[in-house]
Formats: structure tokens, C-alpha cells, sequence
């Protein structure tokens, strides 16, 4: 019981984080209109964007800007100190990521906009019914 | 310097902006500077296949950065066989659409071969890459561009398709999105080698590295249809305009089956893979079911498109489970398949989009006597379906003997039974439609003429000539099969 | 015995390939077509003949294309067995090529230029068939002659034609994907070789259920050879045009179905293991219910062409039933049949044709008195029938000998009784079509009528003419054939 | 479906929450992640960049390579809109209104042309007449938020911001433009040709910054080998060179964003919405 509460302390962010991917998830699967699949689809993607930022960070340190005096003149004042900042991998990953998932957005939307334009409605089973007309 | 591989990928992404850029001075312009831009990377590719034959594998480090800080370009015998095969399909394909893109999607012509080379852009980047994060990037370039030119096809219907598209494959990238996300917690590192030269150290039994792996390549089967995960496809590729669907339907499943193959070597190792797992039965399996599902769906259809597309999920299945039969002549025979399945879905959809070209509609209805009308399309079209169906000296036969005789090592005579079954299917698929071709109809069956009967009714040459190479490409890569197998695979599995 | 590099093998397969295009470029002028076809013809003879002396001098004439895999490449080798069906082949192939001039033009037939194209691959397949190295380029041959000849069936492009085409197909695909590659595929895991040797590939890797599959798989798998049940293709077939009849499916392409039998029983499995095993006598048992069964069936059938199929089924199992005799004996009496039958068969499918040409006639009831208008015809059909039942003095009495010898020799008293009574089978289903031509009395005409002699026109007579003189002349001088056999099979 | 999808999540979740048991505890500094590659990336950077925001470092110069495509998604999600939505059709009704007299038109037949000018004045369907207040507000405010945006992109190699940050930061300033006032204000003055020329230039500026380095004999983006061309700063070399393509990426971002938004309000027809 101790070491599963541990654990969960030692983890809780990872899991906080996959659980809001789930949610997500399960929107994307299981809802019946396009529009709220795609909020699925967004909070699946951001819930995964937080979980790589949260690998960035170390205790007790800070955001990877480096600090003092860095006039560029050749020398650098002060040599540094890894753990005092944090990773700046995940950041440049993460902003990426988020520019593909607001790209897949747009074009989902696109998309949307001439379904609705088509066929007058985004809820799937009213579509099926209407594909299985003609 | 060698910039080749650079090169390579560069060409069409700088062709892409160049032609969206003239388009504004002449819509005709973008064409002609795509074209340039294909046949460009085409070439740097053959020059890149040449060094890695010549002097082993080529690595390029971008920004001069050495990897795992930076990232680099790493060929090899596979990925050179696979940006050769990939550049030269979407050169031809660009041929042949000079016709038929003008006439499906009249208005905005230029935007299209921009979207066209930038898709060309991804897929080439994808095999290029040796770095996880940047296979993720331009995956969904890819993704997306074939999201939006998929929804350029039959009003409302495709885009239908391309919404459900996008919904399993945004599942599919997030599920690698992830696991590279477990590999980096675990190894700290994105670079292929250096990420594979970590897992060394760490134990076989680690839930991280086992999730990590299942992630990937659970993402990457959604990516390439895989039997249970295909429902994206057969709609996306049947109603996408056929000056795409010519190029995504034998390139893209067989890009994502090189990343699952190039994930299983490199990255993970063989060893993980099949002796730590213990999920080859169950995979091969998968396979076999894949083989026939597909084999059999195709079997219902009634519209040529549908049932090329459904015939692709079943080669999935072979690619699938050769890798998996944890042998070298099952991996060798599903590499060189990648190769052989992308000549032969080109050939066929390069005869479909012909077809299509002429007569509109593809449902078997449509297409009586169309060996009279155009021999020369259905000469592609008959050679392209016997290599599916493994007569010999087409390549699909050749693929098919690695595999079949890789399952006999590795004692799965289902996966053996499944191949020789869906060959059976297929040579029923295709001589259904032949026999509906070749007999008109049956009114005007008996002309008294020299030929046959009907007229001749082909499409231009420009989308004749690709045909005719690729149909060349076909045999060619059949009687060399051994020669392919021995220079450029069998090195790469050393 | 070397062997010899040499390309003719390669010409003498190219030549009929390379000679479509021209055939196609002049399809509107028919003469230039036609004397394509004979150049074609008279080159591949030349080439087959001319290499006739280095094998019968006991020398191979080899040839590697492309290497495919160790022991499993692209490669052509003539040795005794196959040039002897090299030789039935093209020299029947200029035969036919004569006699189809006049058929589909007597007929007015359409695409004509189709049918000589196709015909020619067909002919080119065969004759790699024959020069195959291995197991690899025999299949391939195989499924090219099998894709060559659809057309050629369906010629007619009417629904009956569709539907034969459509099970011919499917008997002959089916049967080559499903049985014979597994098992191709097969034997090269286990001995990692296809090329073939009178000493058998295998090693004692078979046990003796293994090999019994892989026999069995082989001898039905090779559809083509019409081993029941996988015979009725052939009937169907006979909607075909009758030179395809006379050439493919009495020679050439029933004859690669039996030549790759007797390869593979020959030179994959060997005569040692499947005499160990007893093999033998189970193909013999396949065999004899064929021809028996055939040939009863050929008894009731009405249409001339039918007849000729079912006959044809049993005949071709006699080769079989030769080879898996196992002794030289048998060998050697099955394998001439190859020779023997071909000119015999051919002959009566020419009679078919030069009567329907020329009187419409398809059916035997209708043939009461025929004889009368077209002596030569039936004369014809008359030395044909004798050469498939056996009786001198037609080659067909040779190989019957050697046959019925071989099992006297093996004492196998049940499988002559086999043969004599199949030989009974054959005189009653052919000779009383010989005597009702000559001396019945037709229906429809009047009594006491003046008989004119209406024969077929020329293109049509002069080359069953020749087919069979030629059977009768086998009979005189058979030995050329022999040495070959030996040399082939080293007996 | 629902429970399908139920599964899925619990099977996917499972697996997830399974993998988790070997990861490092959050935040642990002697994870692998926090010290293989960070710590050489920490150490190094601003002795071989000069850069001391280590992300934008990381973003435009060791990783640029990913960037490069970064910004050709945006391109491309710029061009799916266009090419989804954009629809040439005129629309068949169009609203008038005479100013003189203020009597509003409905003009149904796409063959009648009727110039906009001091005598009529085009108007939306569903016409409101656009708050003053909003108006000048916005007229005022937007000018600030694009010097702010020049600013976020200038400024990205000392302190957060960037390329993508400042274009997106401009093009809102656009999009507020085109709410307080009606989409035809924004279409006047940048124009579609504009902004798809914009578009495609940004992205090739990044493209042509690496091509020139290849030039100048180093590997592509190798910004190192632009020193001879700024004789005046050669140590800041790198640091300009990933300026430069910042300039490139906001330039590409600021036209998208005015893109989809402009075809996705007036679902392509550029003429009215939001």
C-alpha cells in the first residue's frame, strides 16, 4: 500500500496526464459528432504535449534561459551548471508538436465546414443515413 | 562534400514554394517546376544508392551538428532502395498527371502539385531520417497533405473519408508520438543509433522500453493499415482523385511498412524483438488474418477502385508477417516486397487511372471490351495483376517465394497456406474483370473484323509511357530479384 | 556426355515471341501475315533440328539466363526428352500454321491476327517447356502457355466460349498455384535445388507419407496432363477453334502437362525413390482409371470433337502410366507415345475440322456416308484412329508394344489386362465412325443419289495428309526417336 | 461504439500506466532524460551559439533540420484551407445600400454589376452597422500588437518568443482587424495574392538561408559558414543566422493564420463573415 502510494506521488503527473489523453481518446472514438471529435482529438494532443514538457523538468531548477552576463564578447562569465536549468529538449519538441496538431486542426475544420456545407449536418449517424439514401 | 542525400529532400520542398510562387506569374509554370523537382531528387537519389553500394552507408549531419545533438540523414542499403523507388513513382506519376490533374481539379491545379511535392517531400524525409522526433515531424506532413488532397476527389464522399482519416491517423501518430516519448525517458536520447546503443544497457524485461515499442508500432500499423486498423483506407483511397491515389496507394503503406522494419533493426534490434517478446506468433497471425480479410473483402467489390484498394490491405498482411517470421528470408522476402508491391499498386493504378480517364466510371459495368479499346493500358493492367497473383518472371512471384519459404523455416505453414490462398483469390479477382474486359458487350461480340471489335479508345501517351516502364520495372525487378536480395538486402540484415 | 553453351535454345523460344509484333503491324494484309508465321515456323524447325546431332552425339546443350537463386535459375538445358517434344512441337507447328490458313479462312473467322499471335506464344512456351533446366523454368512456361491459350479458347467471345474459358482457367490456375508451387516451394526448402537429375534431387530428406503428398501433389497439380479429376477442362476446351484443338490440345499443351510429370518423376523425385517407395504403382492405379474411365466416357459422347477429348484424356495417361512403370521398358514405351500419339490425334482433330469446314457437320450420327464425298479425309481418320489404338502399321503400335512388354515384363497381369482392354475401348469408339463414313447410308439423301466428291479446299487436306503418312512412316523408322529416349532417361 | 471505445481507452490507459512503473520519478535530475543529452546541450550551447535562450537555440539551430518542416506543416495547413474552401463562384445574392438615400438592395441576379463606391455601399447579410467604439479601439490597439509581435520575433534569442510566437501574435493583430471592422477591410489591404506570396516567401527564406550555407561550403542551415557575409559580427554569427530564419518562420505564420481564418469564416468565399 505504501510503496503503490509512492508511486503515485513519485509519478502522479504522468498519470494525471494519461488520464486526460483518455478522455480524449475516448471522445475521439466514442462521440457521435464531428466537431466534439475534434475537441477529442485536441485534448488528446495537448494532454500528450504536457506529458513530454512535464519530462523536461528537474528539481530545483529553473527555465533553460541562461542567466548573467552574456554580451557575446568572446568569454562568458561563470561557468555553467547543467542542473540548474531544466531540459530544453522537450520544449522545442513540444513546439512542434503544437504546431502540427493546430495544422491537422485547420484542416479538420476545413474539412468540417464542407461536410456541413454538403450534406446540412455533423452528427455521424445522420451522415450514414444520408450516404445510405443515394 | 557530398550533399546528395540533402539534396535529395530538398529539391521538391523548394520546388513546392517555387511553384506556389509561379503559379502567380503562369498557373502552367508549377507544373513544369515540379517536374524538375521530382526528376531532381530522382537523380540524387540514384547518386546516394550508388555511395551507399559503393562505400557503405552515407550519413549526413545537419547544421554540421554531430548526432545525437544534431540531426542526421542515415542511408543505408534499405532506405537508399526505398528513396530510389519512392522518387521515381512520384517523377512518373507527375507525368501521367500532367493530363488527368487538369481535368479533375481544374481551378487549382497549381496548388495541388505544390501539396504533391511537399507530400513527395515527407515521405522522402521519412525514409531518409535517422532521427525518431524528425520521422514523427514529417509523418504528419505527409498525413497531412494526403488528408487534404484525399478531400480534392467526389464531393462529400471523400471528404467524409478524409475526416475519418485524419481521425485514426492523428491516433496512430499520437500512439508513436508516445512511445518516442517512453524511448526518450528511458534512453534520453532521439537519435536511432544512439537510442538503439542504449537499450543494450538496458534489461529486456523494462515495461518502459516493451510500452515504448508497443506504441510505435501499434502507430505505425494504424499508419499502414494493418487488417483490423484498415478502416480508414479503402474509402480514402477510393475516392481520392486519381492523380493522387496513383502515388499514396504504393507508396505510402509501404513507407510505414520501411519504418516498422527499419523500428524492428535498427532501433530495437532483432534480438529484443524476437527473443525477449514473445509476440511473433501472434503478429504472424495478425498477418494471415490481414491476408485473407483483405483477399476475401476484395472479393465483394463490384467498382475496380474498391477492390485494388482492398488488395492493398492484403498485401499489407504479407509484408507484415514476413517480417515478423523471425527469419532472414522472411524479412528479406517483406523487404523486397516493399519494393515489388509498390512497382505492382503503381502499375495497377496507373492502368485504373487510364481507365478512368477514358471512361469516367470504373464499376465493372463499365468496363466491357476494353481490351479492344485499349490494349495497350490493359497490357499494363494484365502484367500488373499476374505479378499480384505470383506468375513467374513477374517480381510478385519472387517476393512471394522468400516468404512462402521463409514461413517453411519458421514452421508457420498457416502464413504459407494464407499466401497460396490469397494468390488463388487474387487470380479470381483479376481474371473476373479480364473476362469482362475481354468480351464485349455481347451485342456487337461477333463483328466480323480484323481485331476483335470496338475501336480504339486509349489514353494519351503521356500516361502511356509510365505505364510501360513501370510494366518493364516489374520484370525487370522479377529476373534480377535474386541480384536486388543479395546487394541490397541481405547486407543491410547482416 | 558435356554439355555445350549455346544461345539456339534461347532463338528457337524467341523467334515465335519476337515475330508478334510484325504479325500485328500487318494485320490488314492476311499473305504477309501468313508468310510470317511460316518463316517463323521454318527458322524455330531449323533451330530444333540443328541441334538434334550434338544430343543425339550424347552431348546438353545448356543455357543460364539469370540467376534467380542457387539452384533455382532462369536456365535452359536440351537433352533427349526434351528435344524430342521440342521436335513433335515445331514440326507440327508449321503443319498447323498451313492448316489454320485454310480453316479460318474457310470459316471467315475474325480475329485472325489475335489467334496467330497467340498461337505463336503458345508455341514459344511449349518449346521452353521443353529446353527447362529446372523445375523454376518449367513452371514458368507452364503458366505462360496456360495465359497464352485463353485467348486462343475464347476466341469465339460467345457465352458458351466465356464459360469454358472461364473453367479452363480455372482448372489450369488453380491447380499450378495451389498444388505445384507449395509443393515447388517445398522441395527447394528441404534440398535447396530445382534443377533436374536422373538421379532425383532428394537425398532420403522424404519420408514416405512426404513423398507420396508431394507425388500426388505434382501429378494433379500439372493439370494440363487431364489426370482425372481434374480432366474436364479439356472437353470444354473443344469450343476452341479446331486448330487450337489439333495443336494445343492434343499436342502441345496436354504434352507440357505430361513432359512436366514425367520430369518431375523423372528428374526431381528419381526412379529409385519412387520405386522405394512404391510410388510407381500408385501413379500406374491414377493412371489406369483415367484411361478407363475415359474411354468409356469417350463411347457415348456424339459430338466428333468431344469423342476426341476423352480419348485424348486417356491416351495422355498411358504416357504417365509408361514413365511410372519404372522400368526401362515402360519408360520408353510412355515417353514415345508422346511422339505418337501427337501425329495420331492430330490427324483426326484435322479430319474434324476439314469436315465441318466443309460440310457443317459436328456431330458423328451426322456422318452416315461422308466417306464417300471426302475419301482422303476419311482415309485420313481411318490411319489416325489406328495410330491411337495401337495397330500397326502405325508408330502407335510401337509404344502400345513397349507398354503392353513392360508389364509382362513387371508381371503385372492387371494393368495389361488395363491396356488391352482400353485398346478394345479405342476400336469401338473410333473404327465404326471409319465404317459408318464409308458404307452407311445417309439420312437425309435420297436413295441411289450420285455421290460427288466434295472434299475440303487444299490448305485443309494436304496437311492431314501429311500427319498421317507420317504416323504411318513412324512405324518404319521409329529409331531416331528411340536413341533420344535412351539418351534422355539414360536407360 | 461507446463501448468499444471504453475498451480501447482502458486497454490503451493500462498500457500507458504499465509503462510508467520503470520510468525515473517525475522531475528526477539524474534521469536519463535530464542528463544524456540536456546536460550537453546545457553546457555547450552558449560557447557555440552565443545564444543564451538554450530552446530557441535548440529550435533554430541544433534541431533546425525539424523546424524547417515545422514551418513547412503551417505552409501546409495554410494551403489545405486554400484548397478545401476557397470557392471563385460569385455569390448569387448580393446587399446594396444607396447611401444618399439609405434604401438597401438585394440584388439576386449575378448578371447585374453594381461598383461600390460614395453612391452604393456593399453590405453584409446579416448587417450590423460596426460599433464605433470597437472600431477605434481596435485602431489604436492594433499597431501596438504588431510592434509587440516584431518584438517577440526579434527578441527570441535572449527571452522567450520566436518565430512562430510573433507571427502568430501579428496575424491576430490582422484577424482583429478584420473583426472590428468586415473581412473586405482585411482583404483591401492584404490581399490573398499577399499573403499566399508571403507564405511560401517565409518559408523558403529558412529554406534559403540553409541553401546558402551549402553554398558557402557547409552543410545545410550550417549558419557557422555565413560568417564572411557579416564581417561586422562574425561571433554572432550563429545568433543571426537563427534571427534570420525566425524572421522567415513568423513571416510564414502571420500569412497562414490570416489564411485559415479568413477562408474558414467566409467558408472560402472571402467576401464576408465573422
Amino acid at each position: 500500500m505504501t510503496e503503490l502510494l509512492a508511486l503515485i506521488v513519485a509519478k502522479y503527473n504522468f498519470w494525471l496526464y494519461i488520464i486526460l489523453m483518455m478522455i480524449g481518446l475516448y471522445a475521439m472514438i466514442a462521440k457521435n459528432n464531428l466537431m466534439k471529435k475534434l475537441v477529442g482529438m485536441n485534448i488528446f494532443q495537448t494532454a500528450i504535449i504536457l506529458f513530454y514538457v512535464s519530462i523536461g523538468y528537474k528539481h530545483g531548477a529553473t527555465l533553460p534561459i541562461i542567466q548573467g552576463d552574456h554580451g557575446g564578447h568572446g568569454t562568458h562569465g561563470g561557468v555553467i551548471h547543467a542542473a540548474e536549468y531544466i531540459n530544453p529538449l522537450p520544449h522545442v519538441l513540444m513546439l512542434t508538436a503544437i504546431v502540427v496538431s493546430v495544422a491537422t486542426f485547420g484542416v479538420a475544420m476545413a474539412l468540417c465546414v464542407r461536410v456541413y456545407r454538403r450534406y446540412q449536418t455533423l452528427e455521424e449517424d445522420e451522415l450514414r443515413i444520408r450516404l445510405s439514401e443515394k | 562534400m557530398n550533399h546528395m542525400p540533402a539534396i535529395l529532400v530538398l529539391a521538391p520542398l523548394s520546388g513546392a514554394f517555387f511553384s506556389g510562387l509561379a503559379a502567380w506569374i503562369k498557373p502552367w509554370l508549377s507544373f513544369y517546376i515540379a517536374l524538375a523537382a521530382t526528376c531532381l531528387s530522382g537523380v540524387a537519389a540514384i547518386c546516394v544508392l550508388g555511395d551507399v553500394m559503393a562505400a557503405g552507408t552515407v550519413q549526413y549531419r545537419m547544421a554540421g551538428w554531430a548526432p545525437p545533438m544534431g540531426i542526421e540523414l542515415r542511408i543505408d542499403p534499405l532506405n537508399a532502395m526505398v528513396l530510389v523507388l519512392i522518387s521515381a513513382i512520384a517523377f512518373l506519376n507527375l507525368v501521367a498527371s500532367a493530363r488527368s490533374v487538369d481535368r479533375e481539379i481544374p481551378d487549382r491545379a497549381p496548388s495541388f502539385y505544390v501539396m504533391y511535392q511537399l507530400f513527395v517531400v515527407g515521405l522522402l524525409g521519412v525514409s531518409a531520417t535517422g532521427d525518431l522526433f524528425n520521422l514523427y515531424v514529417l509523418i504528419e506532413i505527409t498525413s497531412l497533405t494526403s488528408y487534404t488532397m484525399i478531400a480534392l476527389g467526389e464531393e462529400g464522399r471523400s471528404h467524409l473519408a478524409a475526416l475519418n482519416y485524419i481521425f485514426i491517423g492523428v491516433i496512430g501518430a499520437s500512439f508513436y508520438l508516445l512511445g518516442v516519448g517512453y524511448l526518450y525517458i528511458t534512453t534520453g536520447s532521439l537519435n536511432m543509433q544512439d537510442v538503439a546503443v542504449i537499450l543494450q544497457q538496458i534489461p529486456g524485461s523494462s515495461s518502459a522500453v516493451l510500452t515504448a515499442f508497443v506504441l510505435c508500432i501499434l502507430g505505425v500499423w494504424i499508419k499502414m493499415a494493418l487488417f483490423p486498423l484498415h478502416v480508414w483506407l479503402p474509402n480514402a483511397y477510393a475516392f481520392a482523385p486519381v492523380g493522387f491515389a496513383r502515388v499514396v496507394a504504393p507508396l505510402m503503406t509501404k513507407v510505414m511498412v520501411y519504418v516498422m522494419v527499419r523500428l524492428m533493426v535498427t532501433v530495437f534490434g532483432l534480438e529484443y524483438v524476437f527473443n525477449t517478446l514473445h509476440l511473433a506468433d501472434i503478429v504472424v497471425w495478425l498477418g494471415v488474418i490481414a491476408i485473407l480479410a483483405g483477399a476475401f473483402m476484395a472479393l465483394f467489390q463490384t467498382d475496380l477502385r474498391k477492390m485494388l484498394t482492398y488488395i492493398i490491405v492484403c498485401e499489407i498482411g504479407y509484408m507484415v508477417g514476413g517480417a515478423w517470421l523471425g527469419n532472414t528470408l522472411g524479412m528479406a522476402g517483406a523487404i523486397l516486397h516493399i519494393l515489388n508491391d509498390a512497382l505492382m499498386t503503381f502499375a495497377l493504378f496507373l492502368a485504373l487511372g487510364n481507365i478512368v480517364y477514358v471512361r469516367k466510371q470504373v464499376a465493372f459495368s463499365n468496363l466491357q471490351g476494353l481490351f479492344a479499346a485499349m490494349p495497350w493500358t490493359m497490357a499494363g493492367l494484365v502484367l500488373a495483376a499476374l505479378s499480384i497473383i505470383g506468375v513467374p518472371p513477374t517480381c510478385g512471384f519472387f517476393s512471394k517465394w522468400y516468404l512462402v519459404l521463409g514461413a517453411f523455416e519458421a514452421g508457420a505453414y498457416h502464413f504459407a497456406a494464407a499466401l497460396i490462398i490469397s494468390s488463388l483469390v487474387c487470380a479470381v479477382l483479376f481474371f473476373k474483370v479480364f473476362e469482362i474486359c475481354f468480351f464485349g458487350p455481347m451485342a456487337t461480340s461477333h463483328g466480323h473484323h480484323d481485331h476483335g471489335g470496338g475501336v480504339m479508345t486509349e489514353a494519351p501517351v503521356s500516361m502511356l509511357v509510365p505505364l510501360g516502364l513501370v510494366s518493364t520495372a516489374i520484370v525487370a525487378a522479377g529476373v534480377y530479384a535474386g541480384t536486388i536480395v543479395n546487394t541490397l538486402i541481405l547486407p543491410f540484415l547482416q | 556426355m558435356e554439355s555445350i553453351i549455346s544461345y539456339k535454345p534461347l532463338l528457337a523460344v524467341l523467334i515465335p515471341v519476337l515475330v508478334i509484333p510484325v504479325l500485328m503491324s500487318s494485320a490488314r494484309r492476311p499473305n504477309v501475315r501468313e508468310a510470317w508465321v511460316f518463316a517463323a515456323g521454318f527458322i524455330m524447325f531449323a533451330l530444333v533440328v540443328s541441334m538434334t546431332p550434338v544430343i543425339l552425339a550424347g552431348h546438353r546443350i545448356e543455357l543460364t539466363l539469370f540467376r534467380l537463386m542457387p539452384g533455382a535459375d532462369i536456365a535452359f538445358r536440351v537433352d533427349g526428352l526434351g528435344m524430342l517434344f521440342a521436335l513433335v512441337a515445331s514440326s507440327l507447328y508449321i503443319v498447323t500454321s498451313l492448316y489454320s490458313i485454310g480453316y479460318m479462312r474457310g470459316l471467315k473467322e475474325h480475329g485472325q491476327t489475335r489467334f496467330v499471335s497467340f498461337f505463336a506464344l503458345a508455341i514459344a512456351s511449349t518449346i521452353g517447356a521443353a529446353f527447362s533446366a529446372n523445375l523454376v523454368t518449367l513452371y514458368l512456361f507452364y503458366e505462360m502457355l496456360s495465359l497464352a491459350t485463353y485467348p486462343l479458347v475464347a476466341h469465339h467471345e460467345d457465352a458458351t466460349s466465356r464459360i469454358s474459358a472461364r473453367r479452363y482457367l480455372t482448372f489450369i490456375l488453380g491447380t499450378s498455384i495451389g498444388l505445384v508451387l507449395p509443393a515447388m516451394i517445398y522441395c527447394y526448402h528441404v534440398t535447396g535445388t530445382l534443377e533436374f537429375s536422373t538421379s532425383g534431387i532428394f537425398a532420403g530428406q522424404l519420408s514416405k507419407p512426404g513423398a507420396t503428398v508431394l507425388v500426388l501433389m505434382f501429378v494433379f497439380g500439372f493439370a494440363k496432363a487431364g489426370v482425372m479429376p481434374f480432366h474436364s477442362w479439356l472437353p470444354a476446351a473443344m469450343v476452341a477453334p479446331t486448330p487450337v484443338s489439333a495443336l494445343l490440345h492434343a499436342v502441345a499443351v496436354v504434352k507440357v502437362g505430361v513432359f512436366s510429370i514425367v520430369r518431375v518423376l523423372t528428374g526431381i523425385f528419381g526412379v529409385d525413390l519412387l520405386g522405394a517407395f512404391h510410388l510407381g504403382t500408385l501413379v500406374m492405379v491414377i493412371a489406369s482409371i483415367t484411361i478407363l474411365v475415359s474411354s468409356c466416357i469417350a463411347l457415348s459422347q456424339d459430338e466428333l470433337k468431344r469423342r476426341l477429348a476423352f480419348s485424348t484424356i486417356s491416351q495422355l495417361s498411358y504416357i504417365i502410366f509408361g514413365v511410372a512403370m519404372l522400368s526401362s521398358m515402360g519408360q520408353l514405351g510412355g515417353v514415345i507415345h508422346i511422339l505418337m500419339h501427337a501425329f495420331g490425334k492430330i490427324t483426326l482433330f484435322f479430319c474434324a475440322g476439314a469436315i465441318f469446314v466443309a460440310t457443317g457437320k459436328k456431330y458423328i450420327s451426322q456422318m452416315k456416308g461422308l466417306g464417300r464425298q471426302m475419301p482422303v479425309t476419311f482415309a485420313a481418320f481411318f490411319i489416325g484412329s489406328l495410330g491411337v489404338i495401337g495397330l500397326p502399321p502405325t508408330g502407335g503400335f510401337y509404344s502400345k508394344w513397349h507398354l503392353i512388354s513392360g508389364t509382362l515384363e513387371a508381371g503385372q497381369t492387371v494393368f495389361m489386362v488395363v491396356l488391352l482392354l482400353s485398346s478394345f475401348l479405342n476400336a469401338c469408339y473410333f473404327l465404326p465412325i471409319v465404317f459408318q463414313g464409308f458404307f452407311g447410308k445417309p439420312d437425309d439423301a435420297p436413295v441411289n443419289a450420285p455421290v460427288t466428291v466434295r472434299e475440303a479446299n487444299l490448305c485443309l487436306v494436304v496437311p492431314l495428309a501429311i500427319t498421317a503418312l507420317a504416323s504411318m512412316a513412324l512405324f518404319f523408322f521409329p529409331q531416331m526417336f528411340v536413341d533420344l529416349i535412351v539418351l534422355g532417361l539414360n536407360l | 461504439m461507446k463501448f468499444l471505445g471504453f475498451v480501447i481507452v482502458c486497454l490503451t490507459g493500462g498500457l500507458l500506466l504499465y509503462g510508467t512503473l520503470d520510468l525515473p520519478d517525475w522531475g528526477d535530475p539524474a534521469s536519463p532524460a535530464s542528463t544524456h543529452l540536456s546536460d550537453d546541450y546545457i553546457e555547450h550551447i552558449l560557447e557555440e551559439t552565443r545564444v543564451p535562450n538554450l530552446v530557441t537555440a535548440v529550435l533554430a539551430d541544433y534541431r533546425g533540420y525539424d523546424t524547417m518542416f515545422e514551418t513547412a506543416v503551417v505552409f501546409c495547413a495554410g494551403l489545405a484551407c486554400f484548397l478545401l474552401l476557397r470557392d471563385f463562384r460569385p455569390k448569387k445574392d448580393r446587399y446594396f445600400r444607396h447611401i444618399p438615400t439609405g434604401v438597401m438592395l438585394h440584388v439576386k441576379n449575378p448578371e447585374v454589376r453594381i461598383i461600390p463606391g460614395n453612391e452604393f455601399e456593399h453590405m453584409d447579410r446579416e448587417w450590423v452597422p460596426s460599433d464605433r467604439i470597437i472600431k477605434t479601439v481596435c485602431r489604436i490597439l492594433i499597431p501596438f500588437i504588431q510592434i509587440y509581435a516584431l518584438y517577440v520575433v526579434a527578441h527570441g534569442d535572449f527571452s522567450p518568443g520566436g518565430g512562430f510566437q510573433g507571427g502568430v501574435i501579428f496575424g491576430s493583430s490582422l484577424i482583429l482587424m478584420a473583426i472590428s471592422y468586415n473581412l473586405k477591410t482585411l482583404m483591401k489591404r492584404v490581399t490573398e495574392k499577399f499573403l499566399s506570396i508571403f507564405a511560401a516567401t517565409g518559408v523558403l527564406i529558412y529554406v534559403g538561408l540553409g541553401v546558402l550555407a551549402m553554398i558557402m561550403g557547409g552543410r545545410f542551415l550550417d549558419y557557422g559558414m555565413l560568417a564572411p557575409l557579416v564581417p561586422w559580427d562574425p561571433g554572432h554569427i550563429r545568433a543571426l543566422g537563427m534571427l534570420g530564419v525566425e524572421i522567415g518562420v513568423g513571416i510564414a505564420v502571420m500569412a497562414v493564420m490570416v489564411i485559415i481564418y479568413v477562408n474558414i469564416v467566409s467558408e472560402g468565399r472571402h467576401d464576408e463573415g465573422l
